[in-house]
């Protein structure tokens, strides 16, 4: 679960990217953030994995306060959050394979299982045959779908997406989407940054619309 | 269990990407091989050349002045009072150098010796060089030399000091070389060490964001460097016993001529293996410090912690 | 006009990268600094000695025995012959030793001092020490001494040849030294800025990839890293004068104190400023060389051209 | 103008990317080019950029054989394109201006030239404002604007586009494409590789469409 009481967001230049937001996303929700460019959403996404830090307000991630986690629990924190980044992160001179391991490997899994869970992983989304290829080999939107292999493979407690299909053709986003709506079903909670409306209208999902940095009622939806 | 293989294949994989990347690696364990060898072998030098000053060159010696000249056993008695000094533990050994062979050097060594031919007498006494051993102390070494003197067999005797402060001196001044050139190195081979492990770490600052944002945990993200900077600092050094063996190869030949003219049979040996695996420890410790000061540093800028 | 403006552009632009990030650049200058100080150090060294050795130390000596030994007048015949003979082109200098001061001499060299005194009468002839000048060729040197050894006044003469011999030896082996290091110390510093420049070309992978894409040709992607190259080999020759003063300094003390023990005054100089820009120049050629050969090799890799 | 004739791409592995498309593209045109994730799109852009180089067929941009062109050339072939690439591409440690002022730097215009053209660009894609960020200090789809500022600048005769409204609201993504229409009129050949029917629809403009590499009917086009 996440709970945001009151939370700003002040850049260092003093841009205040996040205004007085607060709300409640339970176990098992599948919820989308949308808003314009800039409004916030993929700041909002890194409080989350406490990327960044609060200014002012709580952020809490399963009943634990971000802003008294120690230096050395945010690594275990971060790997309870499965996250599928803007840009694909990927690891270039390393194979598919290796990259959707990754999560595992520093985790301390055992190798058989890590093996078994990777080939799992890219069998959801369809790239199981070029396991052993190297990102570069991939197109734009196949490098995404290996990025979201690797958020979903360490089976995370909460998993978040920051434009997980701006590169994918309309089939392959709504197959992706309903990959995502499988895990918030075995109760994990979903957080999915988005502009493509079809999805918020194709799932009955919550939606946290951004404006300026503000929660603003859900006027956008069409 | 699982901790030591995990170390064991970070190590694995520390060396398969050295061995993947020969030519920088080659490049860098050059750089540490020759900044290592340079004061392995000027130690060497000073190390060999010190014991053969000990031994042979500038030994201490008191000359004692017999007062039996003239006398018909005069070489017997000498040779007999050699025999008893000997049995002093300072001493290590003794010359006897009778007036003739004194008198057939000093030709020699003066170049007076046409000159000298139509001398009506031997004017010289019959003369015993004695050799403490070289560990004396130095007030260890004139209490032995008021002993010697007061004895009286003795004519007179002399101390001769200037071989100690000589010694002392060319030490003294190689020590410092020795001791400048091994910080210098020290200095340099962190350097060199630290700037591959900064390139290493630019190379795989992507690896080393995602890592960090997918959950890695600092010492994960750190260990393969320490690794790095260790092995490179071991494999440093043993290039470097391999380049000052050549080094002593080259400069081996020169300093034999140079020996040779010197009526001394010097050769410089090659280094012992127990000091190789000393400096290739110590360079592999210098290698794992330097990488962890330098990880902490750019790791520090690359992957910040929000505050 | 244009060009050379982008030029300088480019050169402005490197230094101000490597002000910014002033703690890499230090590094890096520190060890080229080191690499370079210490062929300096020794080659100013081994000059000073060569300089001091061929005017003092082991400079050829002929000595000349005279045969007016007993004879009243000797003192003022001994020196008469020796102005006459100063009148040769060949010889540099003469001193005249008497029999008195050779006996003197002798009684501190050899230790004989108090068994001497009672000698009837001085054995010693008058001596001639004859230098010839330094630059003198070996066979004129011999030829010099047939010369002296025929004439009527001297009873014996002998030529000390050792000395050649032995100087000969300590140069060549203090020139292989030299020559050794120099090498060694070039490949350091060519496997420096390489793998500094490596460094740099890793650091800005991302900008050389964009702007080869943009249609940056392949002389714009690496004219600042020859600057690169080239600056480091530059500044790094200054550090290398700062760090071989610091050592020159370091070292003058003991060597003072061994000279004295010689009876020399003899001192290392610091290094002279056309040195200092040779070097200079060399190591910005040698820099700007390694610069090159990197770049070109890196950026076959980083981006190839498809075929 | 960009014509194809009978173009294959064959990758150093065997795959097969592109396989006997033909097409061409007046000067002034503005093209729209769809298909799968992996259909071949950004392929097809790269051998228009001489980033890959065609295995069978020719490639002629304003006339000239790519498959003819000298590795000097290349470079001043690129510089008459403008590219906004899939990844954003930028350079983080220069500021948002500098990043924009790359193409006219290497072109090698005057310093005042380089201003004035940099604002311009800056204000068609609405970031003038942060001319002197930093890029990491920019939303995602403001540093797609980024990159499509830095295309635009040069004045090009070819302008190729990837996938430039992946991150960006509907309403930004409108603007964008009204400024590359804009530039087709001026007699630019603009051709978009995009995943986004609605653009297809809006504009009137021709339609590629690649399946598994091979030019199709423009079926997909609902
Ligand atoms: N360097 C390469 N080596 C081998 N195969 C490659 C290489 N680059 C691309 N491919 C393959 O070629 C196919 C087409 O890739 P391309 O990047 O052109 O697709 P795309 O149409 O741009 O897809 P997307 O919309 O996902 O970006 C893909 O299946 C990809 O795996
Ligand atoms: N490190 C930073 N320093 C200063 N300002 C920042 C920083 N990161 C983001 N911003 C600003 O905060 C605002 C929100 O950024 P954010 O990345 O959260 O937007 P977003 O909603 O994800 O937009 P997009 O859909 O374009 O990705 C933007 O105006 C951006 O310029
Ligand atoms: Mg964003
Ligand atoms: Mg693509």
């Amino acid at each position: 679960m996440i709970r945001f009481s009151q939370v700003f967001k002040r850049y260092p230049n003093g841009f205040e990217a996040l205004k007085n937001v607060s709300f409640y996303l339970p176990s098992g929700s599948m919820t989308f953030l949308t808003g314009h460019s800039g409004a916030g959403k993929s700041t909002l996404l890194k409080l989350i994995t406490r990327s960044e830090l609060a200014s002012n307000g709580q952020v809490l991630v399963d009943e634990r306060n971000l802003s008294r986690l120690w230096r050395h629990q945010i690594a275990a924190h971060r790997r309870a959050i499965g996250n599928v980044f803007q840009e694909h992160k990927l690891l270039y001179d390393r194979t598919i394979e290796d990259n959707v391991a990754l999560p595992l490997v520093v985790a301390g899994l055992e190798y058989k299982e890590i093996g078994r869970r990777v080939r799992a992983a890219l069998d959801k989304v369809g790239l199981l045959a070029k396991a052993k290829y190297y990102p570069r080999r991939l197109s734009g939107g196949e490098q995404q779908r290996v990025g979201i292999a690797r958020a979903v493979v360490g089976r995370p407690r909460i998993l978040l997406a920051d434009e997980p299909t701006g590169n994918l053709d309309p089939q392959l986003s709504d197959e992706i989407m309903r990959l995502f709506f499988m895990f918030s079903q075995v109760d994990v909670t979903v957080l999915i940054a988005t502009h493509d409306y079809r999805h918020i209208r194709a799932h009955s999902a919550a939606v946290l619309a951004l404006k300026e940095g503000r929660l603003v009622e859900d006027e956008a939806t069409p | 269990m699982t901790y030591l293989l995990r170390h064991l294949q970070v190590l694995f994989d520390t060396l398969g990407r050295m061995w993947k990347a020969p030519l920088p690696t080659l490049m860098t364990l050059t750089m540490l091989g020759i900044a290592m060898a340079l004061p392995l072998v000027l130690y060497k030098i000073v190390d060999s050349l010190a014991e053969v000053a000990g031994q042979w060159h500038e030994r201490p010696r008191i000359s004692l002045f017999l007062n039996f000249a003239n006398d018909r056993n005069m070489d017997e008695r000498a040779i007999a009072f050699a025999r008893n000094l000997l049995q002093m533990p300072a001493i290590d050994d003794i010359e006897y150098i009778s007036p003739s062979a004194a008198l057939a050097e000093f030709k020699r060594v003066s170049g007076f010796g046409l000159a000298m031919d139509n001398l009506p007498e031997n004017p010289l006494p019959p003369l015993l060089a004695v050799y403490p051993y070289p560990t004396q102390e130095r007030a260890q070494l004139e209490q032995l030399f008021a002993q010697l003197a007061a004895m009286p067999e003795v004519a007179s005797a002399s101390l001769d000091q200037a071989w100690l402060q000589r010694l002392a001196a060319i030490l003294a001044l190689f020590k410092r070389g020795v001791w400048m050139l091994s910080v210098l190195m020290a200095v340099g081979v962190m350097l060199i060490i630290s700037n591959t492990v900064r390139l290493g770490v630019v190379n795989r600052s992507d690896e080393i964001e995602i890592i960090d944002q997918i959950g890695g945990p600092r010492a994960f993200i750190r260990r393969p460097f320490l690794y790095f900077g260790a092995l490179h600092g071991l494999f440093g050094a043993l290039f470097a016993a391999v380049i000052g063996h050549a080094g002593l190869y080259l400069l081996g030949k020169p300093i034999a001529t140079l020996a040779a003219l010197y009526d001394s049979s010097f050769k410089i040996g090659w280094f012992d293996s127990t000091a190789i695996a000393a400096v290739a420890l110590s360079a592999a410790a210098l290698g794992w410090v330097a990488a962890r000061i330098t990880v902490d540093w750019r790791l520090h800028r690359l992957i910040p912690v929000a505050s």
